[in-house]
């Protein structure tokens, strides 16, 4: 081996993998009939669009009221859907992750769920939930449970997965045992990372709206699509900027809090 | 007593880490192990913990092997062995406060453990072992604003919290100065005398292990090539330990 | 104040209070438990005000069933051909590669000015701020937008779906880039070299697998998006039998089969991406 | 992209259809319709269908799609947004005209229900107030616009105050939206709404008339024994209209700025010429086993030339 | 010729890591800056290639002061600065030999710094500096598979690869064996000697710092409390630099 060879074959592999990913581009492209050039140039065009389309006026503003109170339940649809499927995936997580997993089968069956959670289509859960459970918040409550868990899991597995082992030996060799493994090493490791993620999950179900306002026509998705539909886009572009400053606002707290307890 | 009989380690398929190591341990002893880096001197306390698995021989302590032991046993032999490692391995987002009582999961029960329940007695006694290593005034600062030598002397202090039989040090001086160094190396070696306990300790520093150890055992390339008597160290044993293998046995550029 | 042999000074015990009571408790979990006990508080609260509509559980649970055995355990092909379906499902997969492909790019570039540790932080916070902005669109708009200004097809599905994947790639990727450590980063700084000689040789080997775990979960939501909404700007993709069999025909079977066909490519995506991070996390 | 450029010249044509004539089913009818347009103008066709009102009306409005067909009120919409979208040809009625060329819209309460609603043998909405109602989707011309506009009517509701009927706890108790019309009818038979609204056309193929006909108010109608998903466990529950509104069937359209005078002229000739009302692929049957996009009612059948006047009743509902 | 004048540094609001720190060292020599853990050694050595920037004072090299510099200049000047970390800080996904090269990316145009092209001559010198620090075998290891006295190593044929002006080692040797500490010291040594570099070295071994080093910088508490030549330092200096500071100033349980 000398260091030629060495960085050839380096080399030859980073190729092999831009060629790969060149190709996907490609075939993907030739596939779906995708015209690179001519979409990037209408790019600022769409946003112009947005703009001179979405612009609340005047008029928007009488809807303030209800808008305001179906964020308001919204949002807290989106925290308590959050908060117990971080719960959950809390638990799972642990039990499935790679460093603290007791048995890789448990590992496997955990992932395979998570990823069923997450890749069941908005229309299916629609259908698996809506001709059962009703029209409700608890419905919209249900489907945002059960995303939120997938999504969850895995990003806390991942999580743990990437905490430096060594540490949490140093626990092991002191004779601690699983629990307080988990609890007084990997949680305490991982907690600021965590904590954000939940956050994270929140301003996401919070955005998400449009599968809970089919499931429960309320909520803040409920009136975008509303409004949307009816054309009345300066209001539905106020939603839209009342959640982006939502959005925002959790996010610099979420910074904060990350700040303050990390 | 601590008697590790042929132990082998292989990590991966490439490499032998440890060959057919033998050596003994005695309580109100400090042994040390030294030798060149990459001899295996970490594998070899690693092993005795069993924090790696080894792939054959015997880790006898107090006539228990180690390595036979199950689960739950494990966990209990594991409680009275404290372990101070090279890159201090604390939870950095605690205090040192909580990092030195850490050292008590061990005897508590699960619950108490998760919710890190301490008698005041505890906290009190984890305190004095700070206080004991120089670091009163650190306690409630976190792990990841000290310097490298203040989180080694929480690890050593977690490592007495936990009352053990026996103490493995992976290079515990390593980033501590001398006069650290000196207060260190004593209370091992009191602890060591005062308790009867079994002390292990890689060491680089050959001057360290002369003026505070009993027993030293030389490794080089995973065997041992010296085991004795402090006092019987002499230039030629130095040499042996130190001796640059020929050739870095079996190790070959990885491709990887 | 090592203590030793020496003489003790005397100041050492005063300093701190009779310590009979010691606390656990730092500033900074009081401030965690603070915030995990409000979003409990809100919780609670938010789950008694829950209107459940007079739910009957064992009457739901018991049509759930049924429909849950309609989809999952009899799945059909319905009005469709295999060959449709599979050529539909391609179509999706696609426009969720490429969708994911470009967002990776773009937003590779421009997480570097997002990162608080590359960049200086009113940057970092603007763009943040544009990209929450981004995201709070939904992606339903973004589809509208560009079926508008070039006309309905993929292309406008692609557009439209990248602009999220961009956002959401932005903040996953900066804040990954925020927790590479500092030190290996000044090492190179230390030795005089330039911003993009240490994004390319020490940030990015180090951030890998950070990245694949951010671009695979971003291909499975884009995935869902394209399913979701590629129909609407006219894609041809599998959203487009979903729809018709969900919402036109209420075919349960072929909505389960469609779903089948979905899993099995996540699951897929699943397996790749788990083998990928493996190889980069070996280290032991 | 065939709309990338929307100018008189464009040398395809972009016809884009709703999401009801979007469905599978309507395969062989899309095909064969943008057959007659390319035989008409020798140019080529693009067929486009979509999931979503919204785009489909944008993509005609913005002359991104040069000809469409759609429902009476997007096409209200697409003319409020751009005033070259214009009708020229829409379904006639059993006798070629365009005098009843409506489907209809109904208001339904369960057959137990049903004598609430009734005063001297007739039927009324007058006792809707503080019930619990169900739509198919605020984007449905018969399932939620026409509806309100009847409820708005008898209520004396005003036009700016009409989201009061949209949301639960206003002037319903409950506003529950099926999300398709059979959706909204299940919402009924379940009894999780004691008013639904929905069209006919929609559930013929679940609903049987007992009692009555499909066109007069106070008709009772069953679930057939054999009816599908999802009203397999509904089999024989009966519902009531007490209200049905007509509702003008949808236009072709053409964008008059994105398509050439000639074009257009060649296209509307095409669209209402018998040829086309004789084709089997796009007129079905009467007794057809699969029902092609417009249902033959009698011989007489076929596509009628249109104007903006026309929808004159539409654009009152829709208030411009 | 390194001149550091009146050199001050505050962390935060409650501490004086460094007071008016003032020492020269040469070219061709080997400096030793000692003193307690905790002291503010790997403090001023961050000072001087201004990872961290400083409060006040001056440092000056070759005359032009580094704390005047401007970023381009500030680049340069770090080019010709070499250093060596205590914790390594290699980049760890990758091989010993590319972290060697990366001594490189400093005098590199942008592109090529950034795809990682090296000229064979450099990839040459690279395999032949890890030789000399007595990795060779190791070169296409991953830098995370290396013990940390191989890792060390690595870091410093890093530096070596810069042809630095000046070398800053933070605790060089801690954790390396005594074999690889007189290779590493020698080494440095020698490259002191023969390019004329100055060579500016923390250490905890006041036993290497005599052996191998020609002026010492003692420090305790941030302040200097001896510079001068290494032949000069006897017990009573050493008492001074190690002594007991009477009150850890105004360090108090931090609660953050
Ligand atoms: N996880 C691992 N995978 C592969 N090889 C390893 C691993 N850990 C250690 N080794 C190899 O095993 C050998 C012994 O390593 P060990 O860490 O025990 O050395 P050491 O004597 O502690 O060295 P040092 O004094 O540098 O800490 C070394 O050659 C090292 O490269
Ligand atoms: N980032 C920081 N924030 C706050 N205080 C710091 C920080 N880094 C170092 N300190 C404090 O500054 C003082 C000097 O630290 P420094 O790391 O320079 O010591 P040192 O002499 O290198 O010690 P050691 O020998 O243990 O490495 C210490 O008391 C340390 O606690
Ligand atoms: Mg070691
Ligand atoms: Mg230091």
């Amino acid at each position: 081996m000398t260091p030629e060879r060495f960085f050839r074959q380096r080399r030859l592999r980073l190729s092999v993998v831009l060629l790969i990913l060149i190709g996907i581009y490609v075939i993907s492209m030739a596939l779906v009939n995708f015209q690179a050039w001519a979409s990037i140039s209408k790019i600022p065009a769409g946003l112009m669009w947005l703009f001179t389309n979405f612009i609340p006026t005047s008029r928007s503003i009488s809807y303030l009221g209800p808008i305001l109170y179906q964020l308001w339940r919204t949002l807290l649809v989106a925290i308590s859907s959050t908060m117990v499927a971080s719960l959950f995936a809390l638990v799972f997580a642990i039990l499935g992750a790679k460093t603290t997993t007791p048995t890789p089968a448990l590992r496997w069956g955990i992932r395979f769920g998570a990823s069923l959670l997450r890749n069941i289509p908005v229309v299916a859960w629609a259908m698996i939930l809506l001709f059962s459970f009703k029209q409700s918040d608890f419905t919209g409550f249900l489907a945002l449970f059960f995303m939120t868990l997938g999504y969850l899991t895995r990003a806390f597995t991942e999580t743990i997965e990437d905490l430096d082992a060594e540490k949490l030996q140093a626990l092991q060799a002191v004779g601690a045992n699983y629990f307080q493994c988990v609890f007084c090493g990997v949680l305490p490791e991982a907690a600021s990372t965590l904590t954000s993620w939940v956050l994270y999950m929140i301003e996401n179900n919070l955005r998400d709206a449009t599968l809970v306002g089919l499931l429960t026509g309320t909520g803040v998705g409920f009136l975008f699509d509303y409004y949307f539909k009816a054309f009345r886009y300066d209001a539905a572009g106020l939603i839209v900027l009342l959640i982006a400053i939502l959005v925002i606002v959790l996010e610099l707290t979420s910074n904060r809090i990350r700040r303050a307890i990390a | 007593m601590l008697k590790v009989i042929q132990l082998d380690k292989t990590y991966g398929s490439n490499k032998h880490s440890l060959k057919a190591v033998n050596f003994t341990a005695k309580p109100g002893e400090v042994t040390a192990i030294i030798g060149p880096s990459g001899a295996g001197k970490t594998t070899i306390l690693r092993s005795i913990n069993q924090l790696i698995r080894d792939d054959s021989g015997q880790i006898l302590l107090d006539d228990t092997d180690i390595r036979q032991a199950n689960k739950s046993e494990l966990r209990k032999i594991r409680h009275h062995i404290g372990m101070i490692f090279q890159n201090y391995n604390l939870i950095s987002p605690l205090t040192a406060l909580e990092n030195v009582l850490h050292g008590r999961l061990g005897a508590k029960s699960t619950v108490a453990g998760m919710l890190g329940l301490y008698s005041p007695a505890e906290k009190q006694e984890a305190l004095q072992l700070l206080d004991e290593v120089g670091l009163k005034e650190y306690a409630y600062q976190r792990c990841d604003q000290l310097s490298g030598g203040q989180q080694q002397r929480v690890g050593i202090a977690r490592a007495l919290m936990q009352h053990p039989k026996m103490i493995l040090c992976d290079e515990p001086i390593a980033s501590l100065d001398p006069k650290s160094t000196t207060i260190v190396m004593d209370i091992l070696r009191r602890l060591a005398k005062e308790k009867q306990l079994i002390i292990l300790i890689n060491l680089h520093q050959v001057d360290i292990a002369m003026a505070y150890t009993d027993h030293i055992v030389g490794i080089n390339s995973g065997a041992i090539v010296f085991e004795g008597a402090t006092k019987d160290v002499d230039d030629a044993v130095l040499q042996a330990i130190y001796r640059q293998s020929e050739q870095p046995a079996t190790v070959t550029a990885n491709e990887n | 104040m090592i203590e030793n042999s020496q003489p003790k000074p005397q100041v050492l015990h005063p300093s701190a209070p009779p310590t009979n009571r010691i606390s656990l408790v730092t500033k900074p979990r009081k401030i965690l438990r603070g915030v995990m006990l409000s979003l409990a508080l809100i919780t609670i609260y938010s789950l008694i005000t829950l209107n459940t509509a007079n739910l009957a559980i064992s009457d739901a649970l018991h049509s759930l069933g049924l429909n849950l055995n309609a989809m999952f355990l009899h799945p059909s092909i319905g009005q469709d051909t295999w060959s449709q379906l599979l050529r539909a499902l391609l179509t999706s997969v696609s426009l969720a590669m490429l969708t994911t492909l470009l967002g990776a790019l773009i937003a590779f570039f421009i997480a570097l000015g997002a990162a608080r540790n590359l960049a200086p932080s009113w940057l970092a916070t603007s763009i943040k701020a544009v990209m929450a902005f981004i995201r709070a669109i939904p992606t339903i708009l973004w589809v509208l937008i560009y079926s508008v200004v070039m006309g309905l097809g993929a292309s406008a599905a692609v557009v439209g779906l990248t602009f999220h994947s961009v956002a959401y790639l932005v903040k996953a990727y900066s804040e990954s880039i925020e927790e590479t450590s500092a030190d290996t980063i000044e090492a190179l700084k230390a030795s005089g070299v330039g911003f993009w000689p240490i994004v390319f040789q020490a940030i990015l080997p180090s951030i890998i697998p950070a990245l694949l775990s951010w671009t695979f979960i971003r291909f499975e939501i884009n995935f869902a998006n394209a399913v979701a909404v590629g129909a609407a700007a006219g894609a041809d993709d599998i959203g487009y039998f979903l729809f018709m069999a969900g919402s036109f025909y209420f075919d349960f079977h072929e909505v389960g089969l469609i779903v089948y066909l979905l899993l099995g490519v996540a699951i897929v995506l699943e397996l790749v991406s788990m083998r990928l991070r493996g190889h980069y996390l070996k280290q032991n | 992209q065939s709309g990338s450029d929307s100018s008189d010249k464009s040398k395809t044509i972009t016809v884009v259809f709703y999401p009801n004539e979007s469905a599978k089913s309507f395969a062989g009818s899309r095909t064969a319709i943008k057959k007659a347009v390319e035989k008409a103008t020798g140019k080529t066709v693009k067929l486009q269908t979509t999931t979503d009102y919204n785009v489909a009306i944008q993509a005609i409005a913005s002359g991104k799609a040069q000809v469409a067909y759609m429902g009476a009120n997007g096409y209200i919409q697409a003319h409020h947004k751009s005033k070259d979208v214009v009708p020229f040809a829409a379904q006639s009625d059993a006798k070629g005209t365009l005098k009843d060329a409506t489907y209809n819209s109904y208001l339904m309460v369960q057959q137990k229900d049903a004598k609430k609603y009734e005063e001297n043998g007739k039927y009324s909405i007058k006792n809707v107030k503080g019930k619990k109602m169900s739509y198919v989707s605020n984007s449905s011309t018969s399932g939620f616009l026409v509806p309100t506009a009847e409820i708005s009517r008898e209520f004396n509701i005003k036009t700016s105050d009409q989201d009061k009927l949209t949301q639960s706890g206003q002037f319903f108790s409950k506003v529950l939206y099926g999300g398709s019309h059979q959706g909204s009818a299940v919402n009924l038979i379940k009894g999780d709404a004691d008013v639904a609204a929905f069209d006919d056309a929609d559930l013929m193929p679940y609903l049987k008339v007992t009692k009555g006909s499909w066109d007069k108010v106070g008709s009772t109608f069953t679930v057939k024994d054999n009816a599908d998903a999802p009203f397999t466990s509904l089999t024989g529950k009966s519902v009531v209209n007490i209200a049905m509104m007509p509702v003008q069937q949808g236009p072709w359209v053409y964008n008059t700025k994105a398509l050439s005078k000639d074009d257009q002229k060649k296209i509307a000739t095409e669209f209402t010429s018998k040829s086309f009302a004789q084709n089997k692929q796009i007129f079905s049957e009467p007794n057809a086993k699969t029902p092609m996009m417009f249902p033959k009612k009698s011989d007489k059948s076929k596509l009628v030339k249109v104007t903006d006047k026309w929808y004159a009743p539409t654009h009152k509902l829709v208030g411009y």
